[in-house]
């Protein structure tokens, strides 16, 4: 079936609401507006404002009221428009959401999700461009998943809803038209393991989100000057799928991690501490990094481009991992 | 290990009818469990058995004793991190709160929270929070949870004055007041947020007022009174589980003793203090049921034997082992 | 490049005093100003020569232009996302504003901002914030400045009905009337939030009630007549300067364009648009006016002219050369 | 003359409020508490309540209010009580402190102090134990310091507040009680270069702040058995010193750092990207990391303890890498 990642997230929605009835969706202008993104089009006309409801600019207000609707028995899915937006509800997700299965003793669990936009690349500069899915990855208690294919688009949503502990869905807004073939009975997927997207063997690309196409587009480039690079999609980046890290590397000898956000402290970090800490002896090369340049993101599209992960810059960094000493 | 508390009503004095005695002992039987429960903490946080932050509500618990009488089992309560009476009031056993306190595996969250995070899942008792105004929000989602799954529960949130300042309280009553969630915003006004007064922290001082404006129902009480205090608990209880919209009350009282257990209280004089020690909520509803000393007597032995029983119990207390450091960080349990 | 906006005071007609009908000029002067601008912007974007988001406030010039009318050279003003005329009106050159959403260096920020983040030290314009409600904590920051150095300033800070229910909102307008400092709130009630309808958003729609609510003097306007607003705005104005304290501002008004260039405008009817556009304060005004068909062509002649320059100076723009991507970051200059 | 960190920073406050009298200090508890950690006690005697301002409990707004009043021309110093509570500022600390400047294209800067206590170690559990500073040190437009030393508690902020643009300052709730001989003449520091504590060859530990003396402590036993440790105290969290990174282990070609945080995407992954990125060449082992375990802090002192790092972990760290393959 031909879909979109903005159908499939939609199918993945609806779905989930007529599966439970437990489940419903919140936040800024899902229901009559249609989703910022129309992600949610035309569900208030299916499941009603009861279950898609909008909410008030209330960022802490509404996450908060997920999460003791969650404590209360609901499943609920809120979105927060963008991830910017997020910032305002962080106390919340990070010392309830995050917290109050380990304080309480396991007494309870908090099983909502929350679905966000992330990232830049459509000019909206410094207030509406950032790529914080890497740093919410560092807080315990939290699952962060980032769907960066239509059948992830799809088959997400449902296992993070099962799962009884808080999943932040990141949504990159540059991935919402992205077309494609999905099979009609696609359904759910993990969202523990990564994903190899193309194979190689001479070097690992491993990136999530709105940079897998980045990475993939690199790869072919790649390829066509007989540098066959392996393509690993995180899928999730909290838990980090270890095992998948040390698969890819462990053939590879070298590795670029590409992640969009600002390279300092970003996951690109942590992925490449971890490979030099589990596979020093089998690197050929440093690891190397494609994130973007730490600066607000500028809203002129050429200071904005050079700010971003490009596929050329992925190519280069790949020439120097691969002609590095080793 | 829970200790059974006995009710003790006996033959009405002249002049007070026998429900309204009942309730009035009720009340300072509850007072006194929290009052001294709370004395022994601050003795064994003196005694080092317990550590961290310590807040204590001497002086407040006629509010949290009304509150509690007016809630039914199904109901759920969020509490702040000055919380102990409430849990023991909603029915957390004193022996789970002290474990809790003295960090052991039997406290009510195995010592994982402490003293600011008691919870009990068992009474629907969700905290215990140490973010001041972080607990609202999470009551509006209980309060939606059940009113979207059509029970006729509600749940009470507890908070201070120096709550009302947070952009979460804002938006927490416009969202209960929006939806007409079955939610009863509890106000403990103090008069200070630590060493914060009022004054210095609310244009509106009249924290009543300040509610009504989300067209919320919602009126003052002498907070020093257990009695006032249950009778209004009541009446808006009803209001709310009847379908009445979010209520709020404000209880006007004080705490006795010192914000936490590092505060010099450089921020109020002794004389202010002492004015309210005369209203002590446990003292004035004795005097108002003209209690007879041999049944304040029995009344305190009953007392003082559960917390003694709960002192053992949290003295026999046994660490959790180390290797379970990082257990409940993600639930065992599947979600339901 | 700056085009001399000039104030065309011509003999009075009959029964409008000249000083009325000066300031009525200057008003519909402005707002011609502010439509001409955003319909160019929404051309621009159509030809793609502007990206990203575009909020364009077409149908509510008379708030701008009316409370701008009421400001001195040394006030400040913080503003919204869908403040390009109160840029312009502000005194920031429409060649700029163009500039800075062409992306070019020429543009009041260089083109790092773009049309949601318009910034001018000169005229103490300071934004240009895309976080609803993000403006008020520094609006009152700005105020407490001025109070501690003991400036007569007052800021006036912009945000819309949808800002009202955020905790950012509370806070400020607490902390502003908690410490009577000289800010001015105006808050522009177009009655959605996107696709969000006020009713669907506020508990107490009345919002200068709620305002009211914070020991604020406030008061509704209609933010469709510019000599309402600016006659309020003036009284508002000299009440702040004068040590006053906050005053709050709702000015209802509405939006006759989508909310931004992807709004499909689902959850409005085109009847209440419609209804909208009658008022259009443009047209209400130079109706009061009684202006002649001579004087309001040339008026659009004035300001057509203004705006091609504008065009002109954007299309010449250049782009910063990509080396200077992390410019600005941290600032070139020590404080001072 | 003898003195204590908490002494330290109050006279460095009181220093710059007779300095300068556009510098004020707002925050909660302040002024008539005496300040929670009582740092600013009795200055709003000597100052008054305008220039020592308790503010309501409102963090987001006080912290904006922080940020305007400096766009207006003041040089305030905002104390949020701990780091737990700058979650509900976060909006304004990134989304306008660490912005204003680039997106208004140098046209205003933000010249604000922001202290905040931060850390564990005395039983708070998690709602209050967290170390986000080197969270924080992912926002570019940021300077993020970490006095660890008297000297630095005395210094750091004249600096800081001379600095155009928004400084952090973290302060370890565990250092206030430490007591110690500052000159009498000490006065400002630099915030921008890392500092070696303690002299050694054969192995670096690279720490900041709260976990400094941790370091110092496991160096002395190290020294006992024979393996001399250099010790190096970051200072400046964001941006930090390369240099003195590629100085250290240049030398000692062995690293452990040393991070309160949360281990996942904490600083101490980025500084072991850097190492890798800048000296594989150089490294004779992969570089170690001692940091926080992956949950909320729990209350029970000993699963506290278990959780933080302490010189024990660090030593243990340190055989691993002396002893490994190279
Ligand atoms: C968001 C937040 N800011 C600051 C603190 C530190 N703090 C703990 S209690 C308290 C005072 C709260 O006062 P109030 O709400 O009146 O409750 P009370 O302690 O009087 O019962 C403060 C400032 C906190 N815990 N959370
Ligand atoms: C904190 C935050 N949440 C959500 C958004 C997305 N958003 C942008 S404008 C807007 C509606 C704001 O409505 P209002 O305040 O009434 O201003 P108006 O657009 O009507 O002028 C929303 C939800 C945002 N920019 N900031
Ligand atoms: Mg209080
Ligand atoms: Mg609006």
């Amino acid at each position: 079936m031909k879909t979109s990642y903005r159908e499939a997230m939609r199918t993945a929605i609806r779905e989930a609401m007529l599966r439970d009835d437990r489940v419903f969706l919140m936040g800024e202008d899902v229901g009559h507006y249609g989703g910022c993104y129309a992600v949610s089009l035309g569900l208030l006309e299916e499941f009603g404002p009861e279950r898609i409801r909008d909410t008030p600019l209330s960022e802490s207000g509404f996450v908060g009221a997920g999460i003791g609707a969650a404590l209360g028995g609901m499943r609920p899915i809120v979105e927060i428009m963008t991830v910017n937006f997020s910032l305002l509800a962080l106390d919340q997700i990070i010392n309830n959401a995050a917290t109050l299965s380990h304080m309480s003793g396991g007494q309870f669990s908090v099983p909502i999700v929350i679905r966000m936009t992330t990232g830049a690349g459509r000019q909206l500069a410094a207030q509406h461009s950032h790529s914080l899915e890497g740093w919410y990855a560092h807080i315990p208690g939290l699952r962060i998943v980032a769907p960066a294919t239509l059948a992830d688009a799809r088959g997400m949503l449902w296992t993070a809803l099962e799962d009884p502990d808080p999943v932040l869905l990141f949504e990159h807004g540059t991935l919402y038209n992205v077309q494609g073939e999905l099979d009609d009975d696609a359904g759910p997927v993990d969202i523990a393991t990564a994903a190899v997207r193309r194979p190689g063997d001479q070097v690992s690309l491993i990136t999530y989100g709105g940079t897998l196409p980045t990475a993939l587009d690199a790869a072919d480039r790649l390829a066509a000057e007989g540098i066959e690079a392996e393509v690993l999609d995180l899928r999730s980046l909290r838990p980090l799928d270890d095992a998948a890290l040390a698969a890819t590397v462990g053939k590879t000898h070298r590795a670029v991690v590409v992640d969009e956000g600002w390279r300092s402290g970003s996951l690109s970090a942590e992925i490449s501490a971890r490979i030099t800490e589990n596979l020093f002896y089998d690197l050929d090369a440093p690891v190397g990094r494609v994130c973007s340049a730490e600066v607000p993101m500028p809203y002129a599209r050429h200071l904005e481009l050079a700010a971003l992960p490009t596929a050329d810059r992925v190519v280069a960094a790949v020439h120097e991992v691969v002609h590095a000493g080793g | 290990m829970t200790h059974q508390t006995t009710d003790r009503t006996t033959a009405a004095l002249p002049g007070i009818d026998p429900a309204h005695r009942e309730l009035a002992l009720h009340l300072l039987h509850q007072m006194l469990r929290v009052r001294r429960l709370e004395e022994t903490c601050v003795e064994l946080y003196s005694a080092s058995k317990i550590r961290g932050f310590l807040h204590v509500q001497i002086g407040e618990e006629a509010v949290a004793a009304g509150v509690m009488s007016a809630l039914g089992p199904e109901d759920a309560v969020v509490a702040t991190y000055r919380e102990h009476g409430h849990a023991l009031l909603r029915g957390v056993p004193a022996g789970a709160i002290l474990a809790e306190m003295y960090g052991k595996q039997e406290g009510c969250c195995r010592g994982r929270g402490g003293s600011m995070h008691l919870f009990d899942a068992g009474t629907r008792f969700f905290g215990g929070n140490a973010i001041v105004a972080g607990g609202l929000p999470v009551a509006v989602g209980l309060a939606l949870a059940d009113r979207m799954q059509g029970r006729d529960r509600v749940t009470a949130c507890f908070f201070g004055d120096g709550a009302v300042a947070e952009g979460e309280f804002h938006e927490s009553l416009n969202l209960a007041a929006l939806w007409q969630l079955p939610v009863l915003f509890c106000c403990e006004n103090n008069l200070y947020a630590m060493g914060t007064s009022l004054t210095l922290t609310e244009s509106q001082t009249d924290l009543a007022l300040k509610a009504a404006g989300y067209e919320i129902p919602a009126w003052g009480v002498d907070g020093m009174d257990a009695l006032a205090v249950a009778e209004a608990s009541r009446r808006a209880v009803d209001a709310v589980r009847s379908g009445g919209g979010p209520h709020f009350l404000e209880m006007r009282t004080f705490r006795f003793r010192a914000h936490s257990m590092f505060d010099p209280e450089r921020y109020r004089d002794k004389a202010e203090v002492a004015q309210w020690v005369e209203r002590d909520p446990i003292d004035t509803l004795r005097a108002h049921l003209g209690l007879p000393d041999d049944e304040w007597a029995a009344l305190r032995t009953d007392v003082d034997a559960e917390l003694q029983q709960a002192v053992a119990f949290a003295e026999a207390g046994t660490d959790e082992p180390v290797e379970e450091l990082t257990r409940w960080v993600y639930s065992e349990r599947g979600a339901r």
